[in-house]
């Protein structure tokens, strides 16, 4: 193939039909508060890890939502699970357990691929 | 003598002010444009946040003005209204002049043409309906597309002629948020396997009960909120509606294909009371709404003294604002008459 | 698809076009890499419709390029486009017709800034003073090109040879209409048909029997974007936006790209090949590209030009699918020979042949 | 040499499981690590033996704790286990006296009145007889309430009781049927030679009048054998394995085995030694607040036993450890269930028939750091010297009130500290361990680790038992860690913190962490009797409920947790205290929204009492000793 010193870029829009939201809808089955977030950002606000490196609840949570698992397979993992977040949801979401079945589903999709 | 009114506009608001004028001895006439009264509460199938029968209302303000004191003239358009000496003259279409000692302007708003909003395809693509259309869809208990099918992927676009510039319209019309919330919930209520979007700049969620059923909306129907306004809507080779937003919560455009498109239509100032605030030398503001002398006392009076208003002709309102909002014209307009037979 | 409501949007979109005396300014892309494509346009209109229409050779680019890629300062634009009227005025003209969108979009966008900003206006016509010592009036009606295909699509659809009809099914050709985002996205009402649902070029395809494509992509960019072209590394980027839009065409499986402007032309036209010879992927059906045509280039086959006559061989996907189920005839032979006869040298790496 | 083929069953079904339980504690001790083993062996010829047979008796057969905590139920438990034991034991003597011979094999102690029906017409035979018609009487009347138990748990004096699997419910049907048919069986023939005392003798002449009670005696003599070997042989596959286990778990337990947090053959002993009594449901705070009764303990083990995948059981606990105060087999309960929630390293499954006799399980190792860090992130440790470090926790900086309380403090008492998180520090890690994840865990545990060895202190204060709870046990460093409720304390008891006494009454909330898990009950109850009234409630210490914000359960929903809270808060807030006190930030959080009585943590409590500028202050400065903190294993 030619090259002819520059390359197709990955749109940066969400293709929300494309893509894949399996990890999302399995927490969601089995932390039905996964839905009640509304994006104030007080998790992120007060995260012990947030204090050292951009990890953001609020923001890997959408991303699910969205299936751009992507960019959350990895970040989700920089979660110390000290739980302040579930003490600052004004909406009652059980922050730690959607970090945890976030990061159970993602092991569990590494080992179906091995 | 009693004392005459003329209640121009026989939706909810002056459909109240003239049921609580008439117990309070005064002589009603209520003009009302088209063939019925009831305003667009008519068309409304649910209110929110309770989800009663709009039929409840029309009920309640139809035993209202169920009243020997009040004469209601439906099909009647008002020319124009002049002031003649102690009373004023309302000159209607049907040229009838009809007396009064004091006029309560209440002609309420006219929906936001949706077809404006071209970039949605309001009348172009087949499945882009408005707010007022689902409604009308959920009385008659079928939501459908256009080709018969049930669709499973409805968005609805919230801010539609509000919070818009470009379509002239600062203001938030406030009511829209809820009612999409209402409607979303509605929607999976009669199709349980839909998945409902909902497109939104803000969430204002204002009013008694609003967050509730915004969180009744999330958790038992799984309604999806997208933080973002809708930038054009396109429609594919099946007929999908590809819709286009910026997910700003991930700060990202995002591409959706939907079956069914609501437009969550805001509220304008009605045309006909544009026509009476030319003609009667009514101030406006800025929203084009009828500009009341305060906003905090007297948000009911008018700058011609004995002319007042009553309910969404001077600001969007939902029915429990717009029913206090006609009660308190009432003690105005009785003041008024007070004041001047003293 | 409800064609009435779009018809609503038109009525309310009804733009004044000249109806004679024309002063024609030139676009530097068209007329470089489409030149049948002016030429047809100054002969149709002088010798098939009899108008008036004059073209100073003493007229420049609009520097639109320079300006959308930020070399060219706003104040020097302005001053540029005063000289164009100035050239107008000087001989007696009023009528204002552009050849290129960019430049449509530059003097449309100078004429709104002078509505709004007057003392911009007052600027402008001292800079020029001062640098050449002449006056300019605004014009009395600016129409692009396009626009005057569109006013004469009728005669022409009645003085046609061919239609936009496949000749063997008798189906309509699926054409896909592309029209340059500075025609009117800047300034729906200076568009026919605004800017959602632009008619300007559908109304040329269903006026001569071909059938308009709405895709998803209808609206967006072929991918010029002026600064991510010019810079040799951000070419991904342009390269990427005209992917997503044949994307979205491919499905509607289109016999041709009409567009009216000449940089789209361009880049839709030579990114197929740059596409097809990056990952092998093609947009037409039957492996083919798709054909990628100005509106003049149109007319001209519809009235029964010469294809090459009309400069169809300079582009990069060849015509010859299109110019088959049109039924139009053509002589290969005649492909790269001047008028005089002389052989001319075949391009290697043509696309459709 | 006396015998019938009738007790052939119960011959097979015994020396089955004698040779079983052999076999299996062999294969338990060869799984000891070598550690344990030696200990073991210590313990079996040392004191540890005889304090082994003193807890056998009392807990084994008495049933002491259950009779303690719930008279019903540890009589059927106690007239079972204690009466069966004293029917053999007396039925051995009998047969050695009264047989024929002496040494006779078990089956004819066990069938003495078959053997010898003519035994017991008069003297002594006739008062033996009685004895051992008193122990069956005993017997069948715990069986009566066993019955009754199953069919309705409440008469016991029990919510709950365990659900059953089918092996279970054949085991259970044969144990039913022994001492019924034994009864019977002996009336029969009591009857048929008239012999017998007050019950068998009694209800044989009964049932004379109307049956043919020759013809009868021997096939229930077959039947009582037959539900003997049946039950011996079925025993290894039913949770009724625990009472030949819980021998061997005293034994290794008298001998100073634990747990710690290694799945091994003290685990699995452990794990066999559950009666599924159903305390710990009945206990359990998720039981009494929100009706889940499907996670308990007695679920988890048995899930273990019948290897299978127990991840949402083992997560779905607030670990407060209440179950394991209350478990009368005194497991440590909480232990295993950290271990379960870990990643194990093979599958459950379901195991065969045969297998189930030695059934393999899932191995759970203890994981390593090692290979790429989780957290490689994070900045380069950087420390000020320091005498005593002070550690607020994540939480605390949640309950700012506490942090500022601690600063006042510690000036006031003019220690030379250092504020280790004060701009918010990296978490101790427990909550990870809690969470399973114990190899993230260590890492942050090494980072944390780092700081304090560089800071130089002697002394790490937390005021947050959480914390407290990692860094004591799980941080290998040479320094003294305390709860500030106990650093608070020494300073009280070293004088150098004056406060006045604030004339409120105060209940004290004890924090699970702190409590039951660290076994800190006495300095924070010392500390508020220093500024207050104290008052007691009814769950003081070992006994008190969880706020139910615990980090121990991710499962449950805020709705339960508030649920679960506002129970507890109810509980301790009976005699409307003017403050209900914490040391915990968590149970401050939890507490506050659910209750109208002010919620402090003992450091505002104290902070609000100090006397500044004290006139002769004497200033902190040697390193205070604390007693050592109790052993929560006793």
């Amino acid at each position: 193939m030619s090259n002819f010193g520059f390359t197709l870029l990955k749109a940066r829009r969400i293709d929300y039909d494309a893509n894949d939201r399996s990890i999302a809808d399995f927490i969601h089955d089995n932390e039905p508060s996964f839905r009640w977030c509304i994006e104030c950002g007080c998790c992120s606000a007060t995260c012990t890890s947030g204090n050292y490196i951009g990890f953001s609840l609020r923001e890997l949570q959408i991303l699910l939502k969205r299936g751009e698992n992507e960019e959350v397979k990895e970040k989700i993992f920089n979660c110390m699970l000290c739980g302040k977040c579930i003490l600052v949801c004004p909406r009652g979401v059980n922050t730690r357990n959607v970090i945890a079945l976030a990061q159970e589903a993602f092991k569990n999709k590494k080992q179906h691929a091995v | 003598m009693k004392n005459k009114v003329i209640v121009i506009g026989g939706g909810t608001a002056g459909m109240e002010v003239a049921g609580q004028l008439a117990k309070h001895d005064c002589t009603v006439t209520l003009l009302e444009r088209s063939a019925e009264t009831g305003g667009h509460v008519r068309d409304w199938y649910h209110l929110f946040p309770d989800r009663k029968d709009s039929r409840e209302v029309i009920n309640y303000l139809e035993n209202l003005i169920r009243h020997k004191s009040i004469s209601l003239f439906t099909d009647t358009d008002v020319n124009d209204i002049v002031r003649e000496n102690d009373f004023f003259v309302v000159r209607t279409s049907d040229g009838k002049e009809l007396q009064a000692d004091a006029i309560v302007v209440s002609t309420g708003f006219d929906l936001f043409r949706s077809e404006r909003k071209e970039e949605y395809g309001y009348g172009i693509y087949d499945n882009v309906i408005s707010s007022a259309d689902l409604e009308k869809m959920f009385r008659n208990d079928e939501i459908k597309l256009q080709n018969g099918n049930i669709p499973s992927k409805i968005g609805m676009v919230h801010c539609v002629g509000s919070r818009d510039e470009k379509v002239g319209n600062v203001y938030c019309s406030k009511l829209c948020c809820v009612t999409a919330v209402k409607q979303a919930i509605e929607i999976v209520k009669r199709i349980p396997e839909a998945k409902v979007f909902c497109f939104y700049m803000d969430i204002r969620m204002g009013g008694a009960l609003y967050e509730e059923l915004y969180k009744e909306a999330q958790q038992d129907y799984g309604v999806n909120f997208i933080r973002g306004k809708v930038s054009e809507v396109s429609q594919d080779i099946d007929n999908k509606l590809i819709t286009k937003v910026e997910d700003t919560l991930t700060g990202r455009p995002l591409k959706i294909g939907l079956d069914m498109l609501v437009l969550m239509a805001g509220m304008e100032m009605a045309e006909s009371g544009q026509k009476i605030a030319l003609s009667a030398e009514l101030d406006t503001g800025e929203n084009r709404f009828f500009k009341a002398t305060d906003l905090h006392y007297g948000s009911n009076k008018s700058n011609k003294n004995g002319i007042f208003y009553a309910g969404t002709c001077t600001a969007p309102m939902n029915i429990t604002e717009t029913i206090s909002h006609a009660r308190a014209a009432v003690i105005d307009v009785i003041d008024y008459l007070n004041d001047r037979s003293n | 698809m409800q064609t009435e409501g779009k018809k609503r949007i038109w009525s309310e979109y009804n733009k004044e076009i000249a109806d004679d005396h024309y002063f024609y300014v030139r676009s530097c892309i068209r007329q470089s890499f489409f030149p049948g494509s002016e030429q047809f346009f100054l002969k149709f209109l002088r010798d098939d419709l009899r108008k008036d229409v004059l073209e100073n050779p003493s007229h420049t680019t609009c520097t639109g390029i320079g300006y959308h890629a930020d070399v060219v300062p706003f104040s020097t634009i302005m001053t540029v486009i005063a000289r164009h009227y100035a050239l107008m005025k000087e001989a007696g003209y009023k009528n204002i017709v552009i050849s290129c969108v960019t430049s449509f979009g530059v003097y449309t966008e100078i004429l709104e800034t002078w509505k709004h900003f007057p003392e911009e206006l007052e600027k402008t016509r001292d800079y020029l003073r001062r640098a050449t010592g002449r006056e300019f009036d605004l014009p009395l009606n600016m129409a692009h090109t396009s626009d005057l295909i569109y006013k004469f699509r009728n005669e022409i659809a009645e003085k046609a040879k061919y239609l936009l009809i496949n000749h063997k099914t008798g189906k309509p050709l699926n054409i896909v209409e592309h029209v340059g985002c500075h025609y009117a996205k800047i300034f729906p009402k200076y568009g026919v048909g605004g800017a959602e649902f632009p008619n300007v070029l559908g109304g040329m395809i269903e006026a001569w029997g071909g059938k308009v494509i709405d895709y998803p992509e209808r609206r967006h960019c072929c991918g010029f974007g002026f600064r991510q072209y010019l810079v040799q590394a951000n070419r991904g980027y342009s390269l990427s936006n005209t992917v997503k839009k044949f994307d979205s065409m491919k499905p509607y499986k289109p016999d041709m790209v009409l567009t009216n402007c000449p940089g789209c032309t361009m880049f839709m036209d030579k990114w197929q090949y740059t596409i097809k010879e990056m990952n092998g992927t093609v947009y037409g059906d039957n492996g083919e590209s798709i054909p990628v045509l100005t509106y003049e280039e149109l007319a001209g086959l519809v009235l029964g030009y010469n294809p090459w006559d009309l400069g169809l061989q300079y582009h990069m996907v060849q015509s010859e699918p299109l110019l088959k189920k049109m039924g139009i005839h053509y002589d290969p032979a005649d492909k790269y020979r001047t008028r005089d006869g002389r052989q001319m040298p075949v391009p290697e790496n043509m696309i459709n042949v | 040499m006396q015998f019938d083929p009738f007790v052939i069953p119960f011959n097979i079904g015994l020396y089955f499981i004698l040779i079983y339980a052999v076999v299996r504690c062999v294969l338990w001790f060869r799984d000891l690590s070598r550690a344990d083993k030696l200990r073991l062996q210590r313990g079996f010829f040392g004191r540890p033996f005889a304090k082994s047979l003193k807890e056998i008796f009392m807990e084994s057969l008495i049933h002491r704790k259950i009779l303690k905590s719930n008279f019903r139920l540890g009589y059927m438990h106690m007239s079972l286990a204690f009466g069966w034991f004293l029917l053999i034991l007396f039925g051995t003597i009998e047969a050695d006296i009264f047989g024929t011979r002496h040494l006779n094999p078990p089956y004819k102690a066990i069938f003495f009145k078959f053997f010898n029906p003519e035994h017991g017409r008069n003297g002594i035979e006739a008062f033996y007889a009685f004895i051992m018609d008193f122990l069956l009487a005993f017997i069948l009347s715990g069986l009566l309430l066993a019955v009754i138990k199953r069919f309705s748990s409440r008469v016991v004096g029990m919510k709950k009781t365990t659900r059953l699997k089918t092996l279970d419910k054949v085991a259970l049907t044969s144990l039913w049927l022994i001492f019924p048919s034994r009864l019977l069986a002996e009336s029969f023939t009591s009857a048929a030679y008239d012999t017998g005392s007050f019950l068998t003798g009694s209800l044989g002449s009964v049932f004379a009048s109307f049956l043919p009670v020759n013809e009868l005696a021997y096939p229930f003599w077959w039947l009582y054998s037959i539900s003997l070997g049946t039950f011996f042989i079925l025993l290894p596959l039913t949770r009724y394995m625990h009472i030949p286990t819980e021998l061997f778990l005293i034994f290794a337990r008298n001998s100073g085995i634990r747990t710690g947090d290694h799945y091994g053959a003290f685990t699995e002993i452990q794990t066999y030694s559950c009666s599924s009594c159903g305390i710990c449901i009945d206990t359990c705070q998720l039981n009494l607040s929100t009706g889940i009764t499907d996670i308990q303990s007695a679920y988890l083990l048995k899930g273990i036993r019948n290897n299978e995948d127990v991840k949402d059981i083992a997560n779905n606990c607030l670990m407060c450890g209440r179950c394991d105060q209350n478990c009368p087999v005194g497991i440590e309960l909480t232990p295993i269930r950290m271990i379960m929630r870990r990643e194990p390293e093979t599958k459950s499954g379901d195991n065969g028939f045969f297998e189930k006799y030695f059934p393999s399980h899932v191995k759970i190792p203890v994981p390593k750091t090692n290979g790429s860090l989780v957290y490689g992130w994070l900045p380069a440790v950087k420390t000020t010297k320091a005498e005593v470090l002070y550690f607020a926790g994540c939480m605390t900086h949640l309950t700012p009130a506490i942090k500022k309380s601690m600063i006042k403090i510690l000036d006031a008492a003019g220690v030379n500290y250092n504020f280790m998180d004060e701009e918010g520090g990296v978490c101790c890690g427990r909550p990870l361990m809690l969470a399973g994840k114990y190899k993230q865990a260590r890492e942050l545990i090494n980072y944390n680790s780092k700081i304090i060895k560089q800071s130089g202190a002697n002394i790490l204060v937390t005021s947050c038992p959480i914390c407290y709870k990692v860094f004591r046990e799980s941080y290998y460093l040479n320094i003294d860690v305390y709860h500030h409720s106990q650093f608070i304390n020494s300073l009280i008891n070293e004088d150098v913190l004056r406060l006045r006494f604030l004339r409120k009454k105060i209940t004290y909330h004890s924090p699970c962490e702190l409590g039951r898990r660290s076994g800190v009950y006495a300095e924070p109850k010392e500390v508020l009797k220093h500024v207050g009234r104290l008052q007691l409630t009814r769950h003081e210490d070992e006994n008190a409920y969880c706020c139910g914000g615990s980090l121990g359960n991710m499962h449950i929903s805020y709705a339960q947790k508030k649920k679960i809270a506002s129970d507890a808060a109810k509980d301790l807030t009976r005699n409307n205290p003017d403050i209900l006190a914490t040391a915990c930030p968590l149970c401050k959080k939890t507490f506050s929204p659910v209750t109208e009585t002010p919620v402090a943590d003992i450091a505002e409590i104290v902070a609000e009492a100090i006397i500044l500028s004290h006139p002769d202050k004497k200033n902190y400065s040697k390193v205070i000793s604390l007693k050592e903190p109790v052993d929560i294993s006793e």
